[in-house]
């Protein structure tokens, strides 16, 4: 596996680039931040990745920084590059790509909502899906749903009969 | 004195009375018992007029010809029919309503005015003094329609140019009866009518019909009543609508039928088509009868839409009488009295909503059942007889047109009249819906029920339309009268309605099974079960959703657009654009005539002349 | 996983209904209704039972199942059961599955404008303790907490045939006259509101005025008014409560044309 | 005597346009979705989309379970069609981890996921026929899908989730004679087909008004994002399982479906011809299974003490409703660090739908989501 030459040949023109296979048809890119823009605008211009799959966003909460990979598939190269570009987690804020791939608008509104980065530029960041929501954004790595469950939420008192005579003799699911 | 000179001295006394004190507040009541002792004296003279005709004393001479007033049957109809619409205006205007009006005085006058005149119409002893009725009716009509001035003034003038062309149609044919006959009277002209030639009978039927059709509106002249009735300040226009329209058919139905006889129409053939001149008329109804139909369908604006039904329904009638069995005679006659009372009612049941709310735009209104229930009874009464069902009396009559068109074969003809009921269906539907169901406006939340002395009227009217549905007979009887004068043949029927050899109408027993039906239904819901809890109008069903005022929800607009948009192309409006054309052409003359007129422009004519000279010059050289 | 249906616990919420039954509350029990009441009461009870409408309401994956259920395999229409489009003409809310917080507000909003009697059923575990999605921050865990629900079906999900079954139970429950869990929510509105209060704040209310239904239908209790309906009263009128728009304020850009 | 007061006509803003809520509870609606649709007359002039009503958190309850736990978790994703959801995860996974799945199992997995495609787009067919009023053929539709869930609980133990596909493989052999059950199952679809084609396909009103209803150009298409069957009616020969193939489908001969008309009723065809696809797959699913023994799963650690490595994968996969993406980050510990779901409809249903709704009349709405096969639970996850 390796990196076609006609993207290498393009990946080459910007600076600050790190490139390299991730398994069949995948290319992973590492990319600055104030790089991307650029990048995804000549990926494609010049090689046809016209079709945005998506945009993933994680929350490395221990390096203080959210990673947005945008995955670009190129329907002439059969090619899906992934790029990787790291934010700093405070404040949150990046550029949107909306401008390049129309898709971008839902993802990035959907990133906005569910970790709370805003898109320069995007065409709405309002909510989509949790509109009635009124905590932090909950895909953050800091905020914990289990925990959040138990305070919210009452459970079921739960103990058939069987379940109970079972625990009389030293077993059932508390022990 | 006659029966006759009592209406004609009340009407005279009438308009006196509101001259000099027309502006007090009780002058409404004065006028209003004045008409409603009219409508005694009128009632009075039904067994006279039942046998013979009453004279009046009322006449002038004039070439030799001695031109007077007489009540026969058919005028003692359309008599009764003016002073009963009269009665209800002026009951309608006297108490709250008059009060809020500017220029009440006029408005009072003008219908005095308009009374008078029609009643010189419709009681006119010969072709003279039916004229002078016409022409009286026509100005009066078009102080009433100018009156009020705005956008109701453009829209009088282009009646009073149509009524004009219509009048001058009219005096030909007078003229030319009086040229063939020497004489103005009926009889003369009805025996002369047979011995005229064929294109004789045709020009004089052709000037006749479309010089009264412009009144009645019939196509292709309907273009004028719509915008110039809908303008007028409520009452008036109400009266205009529920009777003055209805002068035209009056005068039809006078020469067309009475006097030439459709016999004698029958006899007149369209060359290649095959249709007679009685065909063609009929004909000419029942696109009158579709046509403003679909177009009222179409308006946004409560009167307009009840103005261009107001044409339709004309062509019911007329239809109804050129049918010419006692059926459908009695059928487009009825029809004229149930017309004027729903149509009556429903006027004056949106003028009601614009007191409360200034508009009767459709687009800007919704939900007042709550804040007027007895102005939406009132309307559902008037719209359930426009549709033409049960239980209103509207229901009657369009069943005595449809089954005189059945048993005379004219199956286009009555689904031509299906079709015309459908899209009335359609659009009262949209009428009612638009101003009294769906969403209440915040800004109509503070809207009250009109006042008693408005409300009382038209529930008196709706009344009047239920009781003649639930007891056709008694309607029935007051067009057997009208039926007798005209020669038509003559109806038998009961209380209840007409039994055929083809069909029979029991309205006491329809009415009386559907209200059995209504009541089974209401002790179901208002004894058996819970007592209702009103809910909220933002508690509704919104898919689920939270409704807010903001949220503009629950209205509508543009009703039936799949109809609309399958009918819509036809109403490019081929004859606007010929009227449109016709105007553009006079406005382009007059101008050029008004230049030529006016201008001292002197090279042209210098120009001109020499144009003329060396033309002339050099054609004489040659 | 079983497919039983599961009898809910129709609790009556002892904390929030000091004293027990009496003061002014009509009682429900058979007793103290007329002869003539209860023969009207039972024969209206058995039409009810044959012919039932389930409004039209996919709120969960559970939908899925409901068009077997409704169309020629199963078909539910056989023993008097068909979808209806709207609330107010609909008996039986079927909730498939798990309910979204966003959901369950409409959920709750359709229930109250149902008119009574109207009957819950809880389709799959995620009703019943929140199932596959105990963990989520999303959805509801117990349906019944938010509004009186007369049965339950466990499984994830359940099959077709479990559906009709509890469609039968619940015939044969409204037979008898037992499926009277909608009596609930006006008897102890408090503990619904309540609870209904923990997840979408203080500020939470709906267009229906269910006090006064209760009033109106005979259905007051004690339990009916308490500490979490006064704070409905602080809100203001009904009028006034309906601030929410729930959607984006972007939602839809321009204004109606003046 | 008071004289009311009459509200100003001018204030009155005229009712030319109005909003209606097309759904969340509403009979036209595919799942539980929400469009909000600004009408003139019956022309809706804005549309937006509101969704989240089936939102679960899936993402983040994903980060809080096993590896294996998860595979309980993943068909729920999309409802009608959730075996591309399970083999996605487990490819994501199988990418991460290095797995390889024996050939036995991929070519089961190649046959759920074209079952479980005939039984999407069946389901389809009978959503948008009932759209437009056909209610016989969603009966019909629906009977049809009825008889395949029964081989996936044959199969699987369940009608709709089956938690099956596993990482490194599948959970395990099928049954005995179940592969005669589906041959004998696709004669008989293959019977019902010309049974649909004259109720929907050549029918009258249906090519009425699906024609020109919410069209879009090959271009447009592509820049909106949108994939599957819905831009193979645009006319775009895109489909993941040739461009981007997996399992064993490089092996498999199978046809592209397309059309040009790029309206509901391309979509539809696309659909009815993927259907023919699908059981032509199927069949040499069906000859290779014969053929092919061994094993159906890899050899797996302790699934409750299964660290994967550290690592990230993007598995695409074509759902029924189009590419479905699943991008799992690992840091080598016992749960995934992040999974992020692409769903297939989640472009379809949000801003294309947006797009395509203005202009088209109310009564189009529902038929332009079912022709789009938005699915919301993918959307909202």
């Amino acid at each position: 596996m390796s990196i076609p030459a006609r993207l290498n040949e393009v990946l080459n023109e910007l600076p600050a680039i790190q490139a390299r296979p991730a398994g069949a048809r995948r290319v992973r890119v590492d990319v600055a931040p104030q790089g991307l823009p650029a990048l995804l605008e000549l990926l494609k211009g010049r090689l046809g990745f016209i079709h945005l799959s998506a945009i993933s966003c994680v929350d490395w909460i221990e390096d203080g920084q959210f990673e947005l990979v945008y995955h670009v598939w190129s329907h002439e190269m059969k090619l899906l590059v992934s790029c990787h570009v790291r934010i700093a987690r405070e404040p949150g804020v990046y550029v949107s790509v909306h401008d390049i791939h129309e898709p971008a608008g839902f993802f990035e509104r959907d990133i906005h909502e569910m970790f709370g980065v805003h898109f320069d530029g995007a065409p709405s960041m309002e909510k989509f899906i949790l509109t009635s929501w009124e905590g932090p954004p909950p895909m953050r790595k800091d905020f914990n749903t289990r925990k959040h469950v138990e305070e919210t939420f009452e459970w079921v008192d739960y103990r058939p009969d069987w379940l109970k005579d079972i625990e009389r003799k030293g077993g059932g699911i508390e022990s | 004195m006659s029966e006759l000179d009592f209406l004609f001295a009340f009407a005279a006394v009438l308009i006196a009375g509101v001259m000099c004190c027309g502006r007090d507040g009780r002058a409404g009541w004065a006028a209003m018992a004045v008409y409603g002792a009219m409508l005694v004296a009128v009632m009075a003279a039904a067994g006279k007029v039942a046998g013979g005709s009453i004279p009046s004393a009322l006449g002038f001479s004039v070439l030799g010809h001695k031109i007077g007033w007489r009540m026969d049957g058919l005028g003692w109809f359309f008599s009764m029919l003016t002073a009963g619409a009269a009665f209800f205006a002026s009951w309608y205007a006297a108490g709250e309503w008059g009060r809020a009006q500017p220029g009440m005085k006029t408005q009072h006058l003008l219908l005095a005015l308009n009374v008078a005149a029609m009643l010189l119409l419709v009681n006119a002893g010969d072709l003279l003094s039916l004229f002078i009725g016409w022409e009286l009716v026509s100005w009066a009509a078009f102080a009433m329609m100018a009156q009020k001035g705005g956008p109701a003034q453009p829209a009088a003038m282009r009646y009073m140019i149509y009524a004009l062309a219509g009048a001058m149609a009219v005096l030909a044919g007078i003229m030319i009866v009086h040229a063939v006959t020497g004489s103005f009277a009926y009889k003369d002209f009805a025996a002369a009518f047979g011995a005229m030639s064929s294109g004789m009978k045709w020009l004089l039927a052709g000037l006749f019909a479309a010089g009264f059709g412009v009144k009645m509106a019939l196509m292709p002249f309907h273009l004028w009543q719509a915008a110039a009735y809908s303008e007028t300040p409520g009452a008036s226009s109400a009266f205009l609508n529920a009777v003055s329209a209805r002068m035209g058919l009056f005068a039809l139905i006078l020469v067309l039928v009475k006097v030439m006889g459709l016999s004698a129409l029958a006899g007149l053939h369209v060359p290649l088509i095959g249709l007679s001149a009685k065909g063609l008329l009929m004909w000419i109804a029942a696109f009158t009868m579709v046509i403003p139909t679909f177009i009222a369908l179409m308006q946004t604006d409560a009167r307009m839409l009840l103005t261009w039904h107001g044409i339709g329904q004309g062509g019911y009638m007329l239809l109804g009488v050129l049918v010419g069995t006692g059926l459908g005679t009695a059928g487009g006659l009825l029809h004229v009295f149930n017309y004027a009372t729903y149509q009556m009612a429903l006027f004056l049941a949106v003028t009601a909503v614009i007191h409360r709310t200034g508009t009767s735009d459709l687009d800007r209104l919704g939900g007042l059942i709550t804040r007027m229930p007895w102005t939406y009874v009132t309307l559902l009464m008037g719209i359930i007889g426009l549709a033409g069902l049960p239980p209103m009396n509207g229901f009657v009559s369009k069943w005595m047109i449809y089954r005189s068109l059945l048993d005379s074969g004219s199956a286009f003809l009555l689904i031509f009249a299906f079709v015309g009921t459908l899209g009335t269906i359609l659009s009262v539907y949209k009428l009612i819906h638009n101003i009294f169901l769906g969403r209440l406006r915040p800004q109509h939340e503070g809207v009250r029920e009109a006042p008693w002395s408005m409300v009382a009227p038209m529930l008196a009217l709706g009344g009047i339309g239920f009781v003649t549905g639930w007891f056709p007979g008694l309607a029935l009887n007051l067009t057997d009268i009208a039926q007798a004068a005209m020669g038509a043949p003559e109806l038998p029927h009961g209380l209840g309605g007409v039994a055929t050899a083809r069909g029979s109408l029991n309205m006491i027993w329809v009415v009386s099974i559907l209200l059995v039906a209504i009541g089974f239904g209401a002790i179901v819901f208002y004894f058996l079960g819970n007592r209702r809890y009103e809910v909220n109008q933002l508690n509704n069903y919104a898919g689920g959703h939270f409704l807010s005022p903001q949220v503009p929800y629950q209205f509508s607009h543009e009703f039936y657009p799949g109809l609309a948009r399958v009918i819509g192309p036809w109403y490019r409006g081929s004859i606007v654009r010929a009227e449109q054309g016709i105007g553009t052409l006079l406005d382009v003359s007059g101008d050029l005539w008004r230049g030529i007129y006016h201008l001292a422009w002197t090279p042209l004519y210098l120009l001109a002349a020499t144009v003329i000279a060396l033309g002339w010059a050099i054609m004489g050289g040659m | 996983m079983t497919d039983k249906p599961l009898k809910s616990h129709v609790r009556p919420p002892q904390d929030t209904m000091p004293g027990g039954a009496g003061q002014g509350c009509p009682a429900p029990d058979a007793q103290t209704r007329s002869i003539w009441r209860r023969i009207m009461d039972d024969f209206a009870d058995h039409c009810r039972a044959r012919s039932l409408f389930v409004l039209h309401y996919c709120t969960g994956c559970g939908a899925i199942e409901l068009p077997p259920t409704i169309t020629s395999r199963f078909d539910m229409e056989r023993v008097g059961i068909t979808p209806m489009v709207t609330p107010r003409q609909a008996d039986i809310l079927l909730i498939t599955g798990y309910l979204s917080l966003k959901t369950l507000k409409r959920v709750i909003l359709s229930y109250e404008q149902m008119q009574g009697p109207k009957y819950v059923l809880g389709f799959g575990s995620c009703t019943i303790n929140g199932g596959m999605y105990w963990n989520s921050y999303a959805t509801m865990k117990r349906l019944d907490q938010y509004i009186p629900t007369d049965l339950f079906i466990a499984g994830c999900m359940p099959r077709p045939e479990a559906v009709q079954q509890v469609l039968l139970k619940l015939i044969e429950d409204i037979d008898a006259g037992r499926a009277n869990a909608w009596q609930d929510y006006y008897r102890n509105y408090d503990f619904y509101l309540g609870n209904q209060q923990r997840l979408f704040g203080a500020g939470w209310n709906t267009p229906t005025d269910v006090i006064g239904e209760a009033r109106h239908y005979g259905y007051y209790g004690p339990g009916t008014e308490g500490e979490h309906t006064r704070l409905l009263a602080e809100g203001g009128g009904s009028a006034a409560r309906l601030a929410h728009a729930e959607y984006p304020s972007t939602a839809l850009t321009g204004r109606i044309k003046s | 005597m008071t004289t009311p007061q009459v509200p100003d006509p001018a204030t009155l803003a005229p009712s030319e346009e109005y909003d209606l809520y097309f759904g969340p509870n509403h009979p036209g609606i595919e799942g539980n979705y929400s469009v909000r649709v600004r009408l003139k007359g019956d022309v809706i002039c804005q549309a937006v989309a509101d969704g989240g009503y089936l939102h679960r958190g899936f993402e983040k309850i994903m980060e809080d379970r096993l590896w294996v736990q998860n595979i309980a978790l993943v068909p729920r994703i999309c409802v009608p069609d959730p075996v591309p959801m399970e083999e996605s995860y487990a490819r994501a996974v199988e990418m991460i981890g290095g797995l390889e799945v024996p050939l036995r199992a991929q070519w089961i997995r190649v046959l759920m996921l074209e079952l479980s495609r005939i039984c999407a787009h069946l389901f389809t067919f009978g959503g948008n026929a009932a759209t437009i009023g056909l209610y016989t053929n969603m009966f019909w539709g629906v009977t049809m899908r009825d008889l395949f869930l029964d081989i996936f609980e044959e199969i699987t133990g369940a009608r709709i989730y089956h938690i099956y596909i596993t990482p490194g493989g599948v959970r395990r052999d099928l049954p005995e004679g179940v592969l005669e059950r589906i041959e004998a199952l696709l004669v008989e679809l293959e019977e019902r087909m010309p049974q649909f084609e004259d109720l929907f396909f050549n029918n009258a009103v249906v090519i009425d008004r699906a024609t020109g209803t919410g069209r879009m150009s090959a271009e447009e298409a592509l820049a909106w994002g949108v994939t599957g069957p819905n831009l193979r009616a645009t006319g775009v020969a895109s489909d993941v399982r040739r461009d981007d193939p997996y399992l064993v489908y490089p092996q498999v001969d199978f046809d592209i479906v397309t059309e040009t008309g790029g309206d509901a009723l391309a979509r539809m065809m696309v659909r009815k011809g993927e259907v023919v696809q699908a059981v032509k797959i199927v069949r040499q699913a069906i000859a290779a299974l014969r053929k092919v023994g061994g094993p159906v799963r890899c050899e797996l650690p302790n699934p409750l003490a299964w660290d994967l490595p550290a690592g990230d994968a993007y598995a695409r996969t074509e759902s029924s409703k189009g590419e479905l993406g699943f991008y799992i980050v690992s840091n080598g510990g016992p749960r995934p660090y992040r999974v992020h779901v692409r769903g297939a409809s989640s472009m379809h249903a949000v801003q294309v739908l947006e797009k395509l709704l203005v202009g088209s009349r109310i009564e189009d709405v529902a038929q332009i989501m079912f022709s789009l096969d938005a699915c919301p639970p993918e959307v909202d996850r």
